[in-house]
């Protein structure tokens, strides 16, 4: 079995597993299969470096007739950050989602509904088919939706409920898409339709899988379903909705532009496309100012760093010859997607604990707990680090690609972008860590927190400054199979 | 020509019967009398309908699934029109 | 001709169903809304497979899979209109109502 | 006069569908969805796709209304109230809807002539002689092996949503009625027919009109029928049996296709001499799942009985 | 013969479209659901002409159609009794409906 099957099917199988055996068993078996797929993660990103791309014709039937599955750098990044996350996300939901603490109902239900999110991502991170994608994509939706309903507030249930309004009509936008391409060209494969005929359609169709992508995406203005559902959701849960789920759209909006119809892409397309991303950068970072509890404060980033990602499109396109900064800046926005996503959980599973240390994430109520938990207060500093973009974190290197290139291309407006951006950031994140490494406070613990569950936000936290440490190697990873006009320039 | 000639008539004879149905649907004053006028004519007409439709088949199993196609929307028409004459006697008619 | 009439029929559905899914308050409405804009999308689907005078499979089998995804995900909507309603007494977002928008922290 | 029978079914189903957007009141949009997919199933059996009828039939004109008509039920007893009012979107959304329908309706007009894949000479391999089966657990496994997960998914999520009062309550309400009623007599004998064209669309799906997905959805219908009348009592979450039906199309899917991988082949691949075999063992057990599935799908979360008064 | 179970088909249509007036019109919710039970009657009667106007596979369909034509009007009673989950004929009075029918239009007429 090679590694790219064991990838893709280990997370449904374990889900299974977990929603079948007997409620003793559940937790040993999510432990175990996290370490048996981030096991197969691992070998998968060794043999895409160094042997290429791995091909996969699921059923054996190559497309127009049957689905093709390809592991490039850019998936085997996606798949082992996902791995880490989800290798987190695990260990902390041992202490926190057990009946004891969570009731049976919770007990029962994260288990399966996180591994069947796995699953979904890596099977979208690694599909090369356009319907299997749509398939994949509303797999992610509703168990995203499920996780974002799990803690079964009137609140909850409302933000999952509209977060669900903007996945269905963002599923229908892009099968609206997926249709107008199969009409055109009878095919459904992203490698067939790079060749394609050029049909006077196609515009049409890449626009509406664009605009229901980005729905999904929660980019500017469709982000307001985002920060409810994720900070109302169990921190386990806000984790894994903020630092993946946006991810799997993002990356089929980078097939679709770089990969299937790069020759749509004119500057005027392209500028479409960052204008939000900067809008959400600077609205992201305003709402996240004046929030007063933590997990908003961290869902409202999110929605600002999702922003970055779209900065690719105009710097990897533009000017009609070939540019040497393009594949500068689509490393850079792969790099933030990556940090972003673990920093981003380290910070979710960080106010996981604080809100069963003291019972709340209102800052007021934070004050000083940097001392009583010190690991985790570490680790709160060390993600904000990387999200601000300074060194040597991987957000630094990340925000330094794409400011290279937005110098290079003359596109300097995105650089003035990267630098306010991560000024508001320093804003947004200034207050909670004033409040959290307060000396004049001392607040009563209602539990103590086992070091083993404060470790675990720490280790995400290291890993996204050693993403920048040690850049070479995903850098490395990132380049195999790359798409030419990744490269070359839209 | 018999088959077919069958076939016109009764066909012919449930759409009347599934005609007379609406008309009593949108005719009749109240809401016990429309139900008692549809049960009976819709039965008819789709009765009519397979058994004109009958003499066209081609095999034994499309008889016998016409047969009990009737029969299924028989069992279902009478059990609904039971059940919701039920229903509305019982509870207070809310108007929407 | 024909083909004609049903994917148009089938664009006319979709733009319904949007209009729906957007402007209508009443959850249970949105559902049905959403039901709509799916089905009329694939009636263009099949109608746009039935082009070549032999119905092609693909898009018949691809419409069958999106007809059950998307009675899977009504059936968790109709389930998250449900427990909205009896946690807030309310069958519509109370978001879209900024008047009578209360503090959402818990 | 063809043209007019497609005309009229078309008239009918965009009318359908307008008094179910536009019209006031839910309870009559309800209906009119419940209508909207009879007619729906018409205008595929006018396409000639069969399939895809048997499947609308199925469930938009069956399991979905009964879905929507429980959950109003629900809601007004808990006397839930309805919006105030319509949301400021009105005019953006009637813009936003009328851009979408009419950029369909001019990229039917742009579309290239058609060049579908030809299955025609990979067919004997498939296994199956119905082109939709072929596609669907063949072709195309991959699609269907993570849709059978994604109704998992579905349930997972719709038993999320019981208060944890009631997590090991039975699921969905408590059914009862009235001994020998006419309610009970049907929930007798409609199961026994249902079972029987179940299976009977199961086995003749591989060469003609059926297959897991239809099969499934007319027993999980027959299911709830049998349900609701009291003749058969609802599952828990606990029962290991019932978890065990849930899992087991997609686990037997996935065994077959890790299985091919064990032998030398691709995932999810079938030698052409054993398609027919692993594909009819694949279709049985997906339509145990899904028709479960779908069953406890509409009655939905544990607990629901709590307003029993 | 093919062109007159057109004519049969869109009659029925018709038929349906004027039921489809009573869905609109109510006025009580028992009066939609009954009209909606006639269009599902009669779609199974159209998909019958249509077994043997195009193809007589579609049988299947009109069976399956059939055999859900009370599916949804039975969710309905049930919502409709006090509980949500009863039998309308735990509640209502134990008379035959026809005679409850004839004291309702005695009611009236006075």
């Amino acid at each position: 079995m090679s590694a790219l099957v064991a990838v893709l099917t280990l997370p449904l199988v374990a889900a299974l597993g977990v929603f079948v055996v007997p409620a003793r068993l559940r937790v040993p078996m999510a432990l175990a299969s996290a370490a048996m797929i981030t096991g197969a993660a691992l070998a998968l990103c060794v043999t895409v470096a160094r042997g290429g791309p791995v091909m996969l014709m699921a059923g054996g039937w190559a497309p127009p007739i049957g689905i093709a599955l390809r592991a490039d750098g850019l998936a085997a990044a996606l798949i082992i950050m996902t791995a880490l996350v989800m290798g987190a996300v695990t260990c902390a939901a041992w202490f926190e989602a057990s009946p004891a603490r969570a009731g049976p109902r919770m007990a029962f239900g994260f288990w399966p509904l996180m591994l069947l999110l796995w699953g979904a991502l890596n099977a979208v991170y690694l599909s090369r088919d356009l319907f299997n994608l749509y398939v994949g994509l509303e797999l992610i939706s509703l168990a995203a939706v499920a996780l974002a309903a799990l803690s079964g507030t009137a609140q909850a249930f409302a933000a999952a409920l509209r977060y669900m309004i903007f996945a269905l009509a963002g599923s229908l936008l892009y099968l609206a898409g997926v249709v107008l391409a199969y009409a055109a060209h009878g095919t459904l494969d992203i490698g067939l339709l790079t060749a394609r005929t050029p049909a006077q359609g196609d515009a049409l169709a890449l626009g509406l899988m664009t605009a229901g992508l980005l729905a999904k995406t929660a980019l500017f203005p469709f982000h307001v379903w985002l920060p409810p559902a994720h900070a109302s959701a169990p921190a386990p849960a806000s984790a894994l909705l903020s630092a993946l789920v946006p991810k799997a759209s993002f990356l089929i909006l980078m097939r679709l532009w770089f990969e299937a119809m790069p020759d749509l892409a004119t500057p005027a397309a392209l500028l479409a496309l960052a204008v939000p991303g900067a809008a959400a950068v600077l609205w992201g970072g305003v709402l996240a100012l004046v929030q007063k509890r933590l997990k908003l404060i961290i869902a409202y980033s999110t929605v600002a760093q999702l922003g970055y990602m779209f900065l690719v499109f105009p710097l990897a396109g533009g000017g009609g010859a070939a540019q040497p900064w393009a594949a500068g800046a689509w490393t850079g926005a792969v790099f933030h997607a990556l940090s972003h996503g673990l920093a981003k959980a380290a910070m979710f599973l960080a106010a996981g604990i604080y809100i069963a240390a003291v019972g709340s994430d209102r800052l007021g109520d934070l004050r000083g707990l940097a001392r009583a938990l010190p690991m985790t207060g570490f680790a709160f500093a060390l993600a904000a680090i990387t999200l601000m973009g300074l060194p040597p974190s991987g957000g630094f290197t990340a925000k330094y690609l794409l400011m290279t290139s937005a110098f290079a291309a003359g596109q300097w407006p995105w650089a003035l972008l990267l630098a306010g951006g991560g000024l508001l950031a320093a804003g947004y994140f200034y207050r909670p860590m004033v409040a959290l490494f307060a000396r004049d406070a001392r607040v009563p613990l209602l539990r103590s927190i086992p070091r083993a569950w404060q470790s675990v936000p720490l280790v995400l936290a290291v890993l996204s400054i050693m993403l920048g440490l040690l850049s070479a190697t995903p850098f490395d990873l990132l380049q195999v199979g790359r798409p030419p006009p990744a490269s070359e320039g839209l | 020509m018999m088959a077919d000639l069958a076939t016109y008539v009764l066909t012919a004879l449930g759409l009347v019967f599934f005609v007379a149905g609406t008309v009593g649907l949108l005719r009749f004053p109240d809401t016990f009398s429309r139900l008692h006028a549809l049960t009976k004519a819709d039965n008819l007409g789709l009765g009519f309908i397979a058994l004109g439709i009958a003499f066209q088949t081609e095999t034994w199993a499309q008889l016998a699934m016409l047969a009990l196609i009737w029969a299924l929307a028989l069992l279902a028409a009478g059990t609904v029109a039971q059940l919701v004459a039920r229903a509305a006697l019982a509870t207070t008619q809310e108007e929407e | 001709m024909t083909l004609t009439y049903y994917a148009l029929t089938g664009a006319v559905l979709v733009g319904l169903g949007a209009y729906g899914l957007l402007a209508v308050p009443h959850l249970i409405r949105r559902i049905i809304a959403f039901n709509l804009m799916g089905s009329g999308l694939f009636l263009f689907f099949g109608a746009a497979g039935a082009r070549g005078g032999v119905p092609d499979a693909i898009p018949q089998a691809l419409i069958i899979t999106g007809i059950v995804v998307a009675l899977s995900a009504s059936a968790l909507a109709v389930g998250l209109v449900v427990a909205l309603a009896r946690r807030s007494g309310k069958a519509f977002l109370p978001d879209d109502y900024p008047a009578d928008d209360e503090d959402r922290a818990p | 006069m063809t043209l007019a029978l497609d005309l009229a079914l078309c008239v009918l189903i965009l009318g359908v569908a307008l008094a179910s957007v536009a019209g006031g009141g839910v309870f009559r949009a309800v209906i009119f969805f419940i209508t909207y997919g009879l007619f729906v199933a018409m205008a595929w059996a006018r396409l000639g796709a069969l399939d895809v009828a048997l499947a609308e039939a199925a469930i938009g004109a069956g399991l979905t209304g009964v879905l929507l008509l429980a959950a109003l039920g629900r809601l007004r007893r808990m006397n839930a109230t309805s919006p105030p009012h319509r949301t400021g979107l009105h005019l953006p959304a009637a813009f936003a809807g009328a851009a979408l329908a009419c950029a369909l309706g001019w990229a039917w007009f742009a579309l290239p002539a058609p060049s579908p894949p030809d299955l025609g000479p990979v067919m004997p391999q498939s296994g199956v002689g119905n082109r939709v089966t072929a596609v669907l657990l063949n072709f195309r496994a991959w699609d269907t092996l993570l849709e059978s997960i994604v109704l998992l998914a579905a349930l997972l999520g719709v038993w999320m949503l019981a208060q944890d009062k009631d997590w090991t309550a039975p699921l969905g309400p408590r059914y009862h009625a009235q001994a020998g009623g006419v309610l009970a007599s049907f929930g007798r004998l409609l199961p026994p027919v249902g079972l029987a064209f179940g299976v009977y669309l199961v086995w003749a799906g591989a060469d003609s009109t059926g297959g897991a997905f239809q099969g499934g959805t007319v027993l999980a219908a027959v299911g709830l029928v049998a349900l609701m009348s009291n003749v058969m009592r609802p599952p828990r979450v606990s029962q290991g049996v019932l978890r065990a039906a849930l899992v087991l199309g997609p686990a037997v899917f996935l065994c077959a296709g890790l299985l091919a991988t064990a032998s030398g082949g691709a995932f999810l691949s079938l030698s052409p001499a054993l398609a027919k075999p692993v594909i009819l063992t694949i279709e049985v057990a997906l339509t145990i799942s899904i028709a479960v599935t779908l069953a406890l799908l509409v009655i939905g979360a544990s607990g629901d009985g709590e307003y029993a008064p | 013969m093919t062109v007159w179970l057109h004519i049969v088909a869109l009659g029925l249509l018709a038929s349906l479209g004027g039921a489809l007036w009573r869905v609109w019109r109510g006025p009580s919710q028992a009066d939609r659901m009954m009209a909606a039970q006639l269009v599902g009657t009669g779609g199974v009667g159209v998909m019958v002409v249509l077994a043997a106007l195009q193809d007589w596979g579609l049988l299947v369909v009109a069976f399956a159609l059939a055999l859900l034509a009370g599916l949804a009007a039975v969710g309905f009673v049930q919502a409709q009794t006090p509980d949500g989950a009863g039998d309308p004929e735990e509640t209502a009075p134990s008379r035959p409906w026809k005679d409850a029918l004839a004291a309702t239009q005695a009611e009236k007429k006075p």
